[in-house]
């Protein structure tokens, strides 16, 4: 029995990681320039596809194709900004609504592509890690790996860097920020970049795992909105933590009770945290 | 004004020149989620409260209708009741804590999303009693009492066309109502600007659990026709896309107004049958006039036409 | 006694920005708070309408204690605030800013029975209270303004209308928090003339200025913050004559005129 | 007021009717799009295919008279609403006489009472679980289902469990299926049918839209089953066979109905992997020109490489339907009177990519193969043909 909790603890917080890198995202767009984006999963769904078309039909090397697919996802954005979410600043409902448009049009396009049948890439590193009764795919290893580098590196390049600064600066006040000299839309557009790139390269993970279908951004978003909002609206390692408390919970949630209730567990846990931390476990108050 | 009262003659009018199934269904649907619309924006267009709850008790109240109805052998319109009051406990309990803590735009709307996903695998899972995923067909029409010909079931197409509208017109003449009076002067203080209404002396919490629950208990009224309507009844009444459907309605007529939702609900409802295109183009061409029009026109088809309007009277 | 405030003190991390203060407030008088920016005037103000609750002490109105009541129940007791910076409803007309102020009279009026209303029933008191409100706007010298969006006013304005509002909620006891603060001199005078009605009609006023001359005419009596204490209170001469002030307070604010 | 009259115009316009006479309508409501999207949209697929070819060979001769085929196929998007006014469209706007689908029961159950007050004017057949309650029940001669049913006397279930039985002598078997209503009907189903035939089972649901089964796959794994028996589904067979292999859990699985990709994608992790499937197109392909011209006209059609897991078993039933439909009109001498036409489809056998044939309840009978996969890949198929 300890060694089931064990292993869905590890695997938990495998797959809160994959919530962690869109709620990233969110937390990025959100917190920086005020822009909700709850169609990050189209983005991720982007880069998954993206990522399969180079590997299975370009030929490419899996490690190789992911940049490509992240460029793309991260284009893909570049426009969507340009086009639509620059207009939805500081206006949550549009940008709610926004989204659910571009959802149907990413997804009906991905589906006149792809086609409604799920596909799946070739194992890029099959095989598992065993210790005892707990057996973890060597892949998702390598995903948890990879997103912790990349979330820690946002954390510490935002924390240092000059467009870190300006980053929060904005945040904090945008007129300010402007007074400070700080190029806003280049800066929106940079953290829109940025968010949606990291959707790209969540879904080009995501696609070494599991199989596709155009509708898979769906799930993804509401996990990463929860993990965001959990690890608290703006604050970067949190929404790593509120991915994996997602994570785990629901993991060990269903070791113990019926799996169909899986998704109530993160809820009622984001309730309760919620009512006792309005702004998340690591949003500062 | 005048564009209201036009819009509700014509819709009183229209079986007199549409005939057939195929159009009118599409207005009694357009009213039934008029019904949520119009009590969505009660809550979130006046009061300024996102609320993500309406599929909750909009499924909620139908299960609830259809069980009281055939379980306890009451008529249709009474079992609708303790529908209302059930969605009403609801209100008050979701409301309660999350107004209690104070939990503002965001966050409000995913306290309560979270609460309507939980009902909603609640329902799911409850086989003994919804008969879980498979659903619960309904047989059994409403009722009601026709001079002349005494109680009768409400079959066809224009009967239930009427039934409808007058339902969604009850609806809006009651949030009319309790808008005009000075529930809607509190409910638009507390949109507006809410520590300056607390200063003047207006109950924040109380109000906003006011029309939380008016708006959740009018709604829940849908649920019940939906259900007897369509003939069937399944956990998808609760999904979260009702929430966004619900909402696009709401912004795309024009929030903080009663017909905005109406006119909203009938253009969404109506234009996947007016586009007769393959099926991913159209749901593309569906998602690209959703976007173009709030970016067009934020205030909504209707806020848009009134400030026009406004602008050519002055 | 109409309002007792008894050694109230606020702490904000670390700094006291009211530190033990305690005076009375008489009914039908005109009591003036002042003291140098950063005194503690709109923190002893906020606390006394519930906005803040104090760190320790009480503020009890008709020997009541109030310092832990919400700002709305307070407001209905009849101790009611304007703000600094001028709150309104930007959206709506300024008589319908006033309109919402009459939530409380209407309340007085009907208590429950205010839920016929919405049934139409109880019309009457509803066009009575509509009357109230162009009685107040004009009190304010707002009459001919109020069709205009509250938006769309000048600060003065916006000031004057949240005098307006305040006055609709039929105050016994009225907190100004800087009300001269930002306005002209004709405004000054206006506002004047309009506080001057407001008391000769019974309310009792407490304001907050920096303004001494604007006080000296107005005021009965003058409390003195500095740093969050009160350093003297007596008559606004007594007052302007205490060596503390003149230290503390006057010489800045020569130095400023 | 303007949005509205304009709608109202466009509907208008659709609602023109344009009957032609040497046209026979053939209406589909199937979700195209949507998370819900993948029997319907391959069903889709194949009628259009079928439809395309009748039409590019001239049409079909009935009595002397020669008519062309018009396929109006709606995407209801898997929600119940759209279809209930699609299928109204259907029937007096374009006044179809013949309806295929839905696949999806709760679309299925919205539109029923409607399609019964045309009951002997029309023909409905689909393929959702839930026709099997209404098909053949007075009121409800309208309807058919293009299924074959799991339990009964030709019910496959059956044979494939008695297959299992026979050849493996399982003993414990873990269900784990979606929760939603394909996934209660095979529980009403098979817990009893194993229970009876002395198997001691268990069942776990999960949440439609779940990607990683780890957890649940753990906890199966601790109660350790001779087989696993995963639902119908095809978007979570590859996931689940996949992260069940690989590490190790479980390598034996039993589909009563699925398709052959999984376990040869992962032959290595397997040990046994036992499935249904309508026709094992992969040989089916070699040994039958019927098959091999499908898949040709397939890929021309739609320029794109045949999918050769389920979905077809989707495509080409809808494709033989539409042949079959033909067949019976030829046969009744009409096409304008779908009871005579219903009669038709009942008393024959059609030999296309499938052997169809009706019971007497107007469900369909159709032969179909066991695939048997072993470590590595070893195939065995055995075609079993219930007619």
């Amino acid at each position: 029995m300890t060694q089931l909790v064990l292993g869905q603890v590890l695997n938990g917080s495998i797959i809160g990681a994959m919530y962690g890198i869109i709620a990233l995202g969110i937390t990025l767009t959100f917190g920086i320039t005020g822009i909700v984006n709850f169609a990050l999963g189209e983005f991720m769904m982007i880069g998954a596809y993206a990522t399969y078309a180079l590997a299975e039909r370009g030929g490419l090397p899996y490690p190789v194709a992911v940049i490509p697919a992240c460029l793309i996802a991260a284009a893909a954005g570049y426009l969507s900004n340009k086009a639509f979410f620059r207009f939805t600043r500081n206006n949550l409902v549009n940008g709610l609504l926004v989204s659910i448009g571009l959802i149907s049009i990413f997804e009906s396009a991905s589906m006149l592509l792809w086609t409604a049948t799920p596909v799946e890439m070739h194992f890029v590193l099959p095989g598992a890690l065993r210790v005892g009764d707990i057996g973890l795919p060597k892949m998702k290893l390598v995903v948890f790996a990879v997103i912790v580098i990349v979330i820690v590196v946002t954390y510490l390049g935002l924390a240092r860097t000059w467009l870190g600064r300006a980053a929060f600066a904005y945040a904090q006040n945008p007129e300010a920020a402007m007074l400070m000299g700080v190029h806003t839309p280049r800066l929106e557009t940079a953290v829109m970049l940025y968010s949606t790139g990291l959707a790209g390269l969540g879904g080009a993970l995501y696609a070494s795992l599991y199989s596709l279908e155009p509708a898979m951004g769906g799930v993804y978003v509401l996990k990463g909105m929860e993990a965001a909002i959990l690890g608290g609206i703006g604050s970067l390692m949190g929404s790593l933590w509120g991915g994996v408390i997602l994570g785990v919970i629901e993991g060990v949630g269903s070791i113990f009770l019926p799996t169909a209730f899986r998704d109530a567990y993160g809820l009622a846990v984001l309730v309760a945290i919620l009512l006792f931390r309005p702004s998340g476990l690591f949003g500062d108050e | 004004m005048t564009g209201q009262a036009l819009l509700w003659g014509v819709l009183y009018a229209l079986p007199i020149f549409v005939r057939g199934d195929f159009l009118l269904t599409i207005f009694i649907f357009t009213f039934i989620y008029a019904i949520l619309a119009v009590t969505f924006d009660l809550i979130f267009g006046f009061t300024g409260q996102l609320s993500m709850f309406h599929p909750a008790v909009f499924g909620v109240s139908a299960y609830m209708t259809y069980l009281l109805a055939t379980n306890c052998k009451l008529p249709f319109w009474i079992a609708t009741l303790p529908s209302a009051a059930a969605a009403v406990v609801l209100a008050l309990i979701v409301g309660s804590i999350c107004f209690k803590f104070r939990l503002k735009t965001f966050y409000f709307a995913v306290v309560t999303l979270a609460f309507s996903e939980m009902i909603r695998l609640f329902v799911m899972n409850w086989n003994s009693v919804t008969n879980g995923t498979l659903g619960l067909v309904v047989a059994a029409k409403p009722t009601i009492y026709w001079p002349g010909s005494g109680i009768v079931p409400i079959k066809g197409p224009i009967a239930w066309y009427y039934l409808t509208l007058v339902c969604l017109s009850l609806t809006v003449l009651v949030c009319a109502r309790c808008l005009r009076s000075w529930m809607g002067r509190c409910f638009g203080a507390i949109r507006l600007n809410e520590d300056l209404a607390r200063t003047l002396g207006i109950n924040v919490f109380r109000y906003k659990l006011l029309s939380f629950a008016v708006g959740n208990a009018l709604a829940s009224f849908a649920g019940g026709l939906y259900g007897y309507y369509t003939g069937y009844i399944d956990p998808g009444y609760l999904g979260i896309n009702q929430s966004m459907e619900v909402l696009a309605m709401v912004l795309l007529g024009g929030q903080g107004t009663l017909i905005g939702p109406i006119v909203g609900s009938l253009v969404l409802t109506g234009l996947p049958h007016a586009i007769d295109l393959r099926a991913e183009i159209r749901a593309i061409l569906y998602g690209a006039i959703l976007i173009f029009t709030i970016l067009v026109m934020p205030r909504g088809i209707v806020g848009t036409l009134n400030a026009w309007r406004a602008k050519r009277g002055a | 006694m109409a309002l007792e405030v008894r050694g109230l003190t606020k702490r904000f991390a670390g700094l006291v920005a009211v530190a033990d203060v305690s005076f009375l407030v008489q009914p039908g008088e005109i009591v003036g708070i002042i003291g140098p920016n950063g005194s503690g005037k709109t923190t002893l103000l906020s606390m006394m309408a519930g906005l803040l609750s104090p760190t320790s002490g009480k503020v009890l109105w008709k020997g009541r204690e109030i310092q832990e009541l919400r700002p709305d129940i307070i407001a209905g007791l009849g101790v009611v605030k304007t703000f600094q910076n001028p709150q309104v409803f930007a959206e709506l007309s300024v008589f319908d800013n006033v309109r919402v102020a009459s939530h409380l009279a209407l309340k007085r009026a009907l208590g429950f029975r205010r839920g016929l209303e919405i049934v139409g029933a109880a019309r009457g008191v509803e066009e009575r209270l509509a009357a109230r409100v162009g009685e107040v706007l004009a009190l304010c010298n707002l009459g001919e303004a109020a069709d205009q969006l509250a938006g769309n006013l000048s600060y003065g304005e916006e000031k004057m209308l949240g005098i307006a509002m305040a006055l609709m909620c039929e105050p016994e006891l009225l907190l100004l928090d800087e009300p001269a603060s930002g306005l002209g001199r004709d405004e000054i005078r206006n506002l004047e003339a309009v506080l001057d009605k407001v008391h000769r009609a019974g309310t009792t006023l407490c304001l907050v200025d920096h303004k001494i001359g604007f006080l000296r005419g107005l005021a009965h009596r003058v409390i003195a913050l500095n740093y969050g204490q009160k350093i003297a209170e007596g008559s606004p001469e007594q007052v302007l004559n205490e060596p503390a002030v003149i230290e503390a307070y006057l010489g800045a604010g020569h130095a400023r005129a | 007021m303007k949005r509205v009259s304009l709608i109202l115009a466009v509907l208008a316009l659709i609602a023109a009717p344009a009957a032609a006479q040497d046209v026979v309508k053939i209406g589909q409501i199937e979700a195209q799009t949507g998370a819900n999207a993948i029997y319907g949209w391959m069903s889709s697929q194949g009628t259009a295919l079928a439809v395309d070819e009748i039409n590019k060979a001239g049409g079909f001769k009935v009595g002397n008279k020669t008519y062309k085929l018009q396929l109006i196929a709606l995407d209801t998007r898997g929600e119940p609403k759209e279809a209930t006014v699609q299928l109204k469209r259907l029937v007096e706007v374009d006044q179809a006489k013949y309806i295929f689908g839905p696949f999806l029961s709760n679309v299925f159950l919205a539109v029923r009472p409607y399609a019964a007050e045309f009951n002997g004017k029309l023909l409905m057949w689909g393929g959702a679980t839930r026709i099997h309650d209404y098909v053949g029940t007075p009121g409800h001669e309208f309807l058919m289902r293009t299924w074959n049913w799991d339990a009964g006397k030709n019910g496959f279930g059956e044979l494939m469990v008695d297959n299992l039985v026979k050849t493996t002598g399982a003993k414990k078997i873990a269900m784990l299926f979606q929760n939603d209503q394909g996934g209660k009907v095979l529980e009403d189903i098979y817990v009893p049918m194993l229970k009876q035939k002395g198997i001691e089972s268990r069942l776990d649901y999960f949440e439609p839209g779940t990607k990683d089964f780890s957890a649940v796959l753990a906890k199966i794994a601790a109660w350790k089953p001779d087989f696993l028996f995963p639902g119908y589904a095809d978007s979570y067979i590859y996931d689940i066979v996949r992260q069940a292999t690989e590490t190790g859990q479980l390598t034996k699985f039993f589909l009563v109905r699925g398709s052959l990709g999984p376990g040869l994608k992962n032959k290595d992790g397997i040990e046994e992997y036992m499935v249904y499937v309508p026709k094992h197109f992969e040989e089916a392909e070699k040994k039958d020109p019927k098959v091999a011209k499908f898949v040709k006209a397939y890929k021309d059609f739609y320029k794109r490489d045949f999918p050769y897991d389920q979905a077809p078993l989707c495509s080409s039933s809808c494709y033989d339907h539409v042949y079959m439909l033909v067949e019976a009109m030829k046969k009744a001498g009409t096409v304008d009177d779908p009871a005579a036409v219903k009669k038709a489809l009942m008393s024959m056998t059609y030999d296309g990519l499938w052997k169809i044939r009706f019971d007497d309840k107007g469900e369909a009978i159709f032969n179909f193969d066991v695939v048997r996969l072993k470590k590595g890949g070893a195939l065995e198929v055995q075609h079993i043909n219930p007619n």
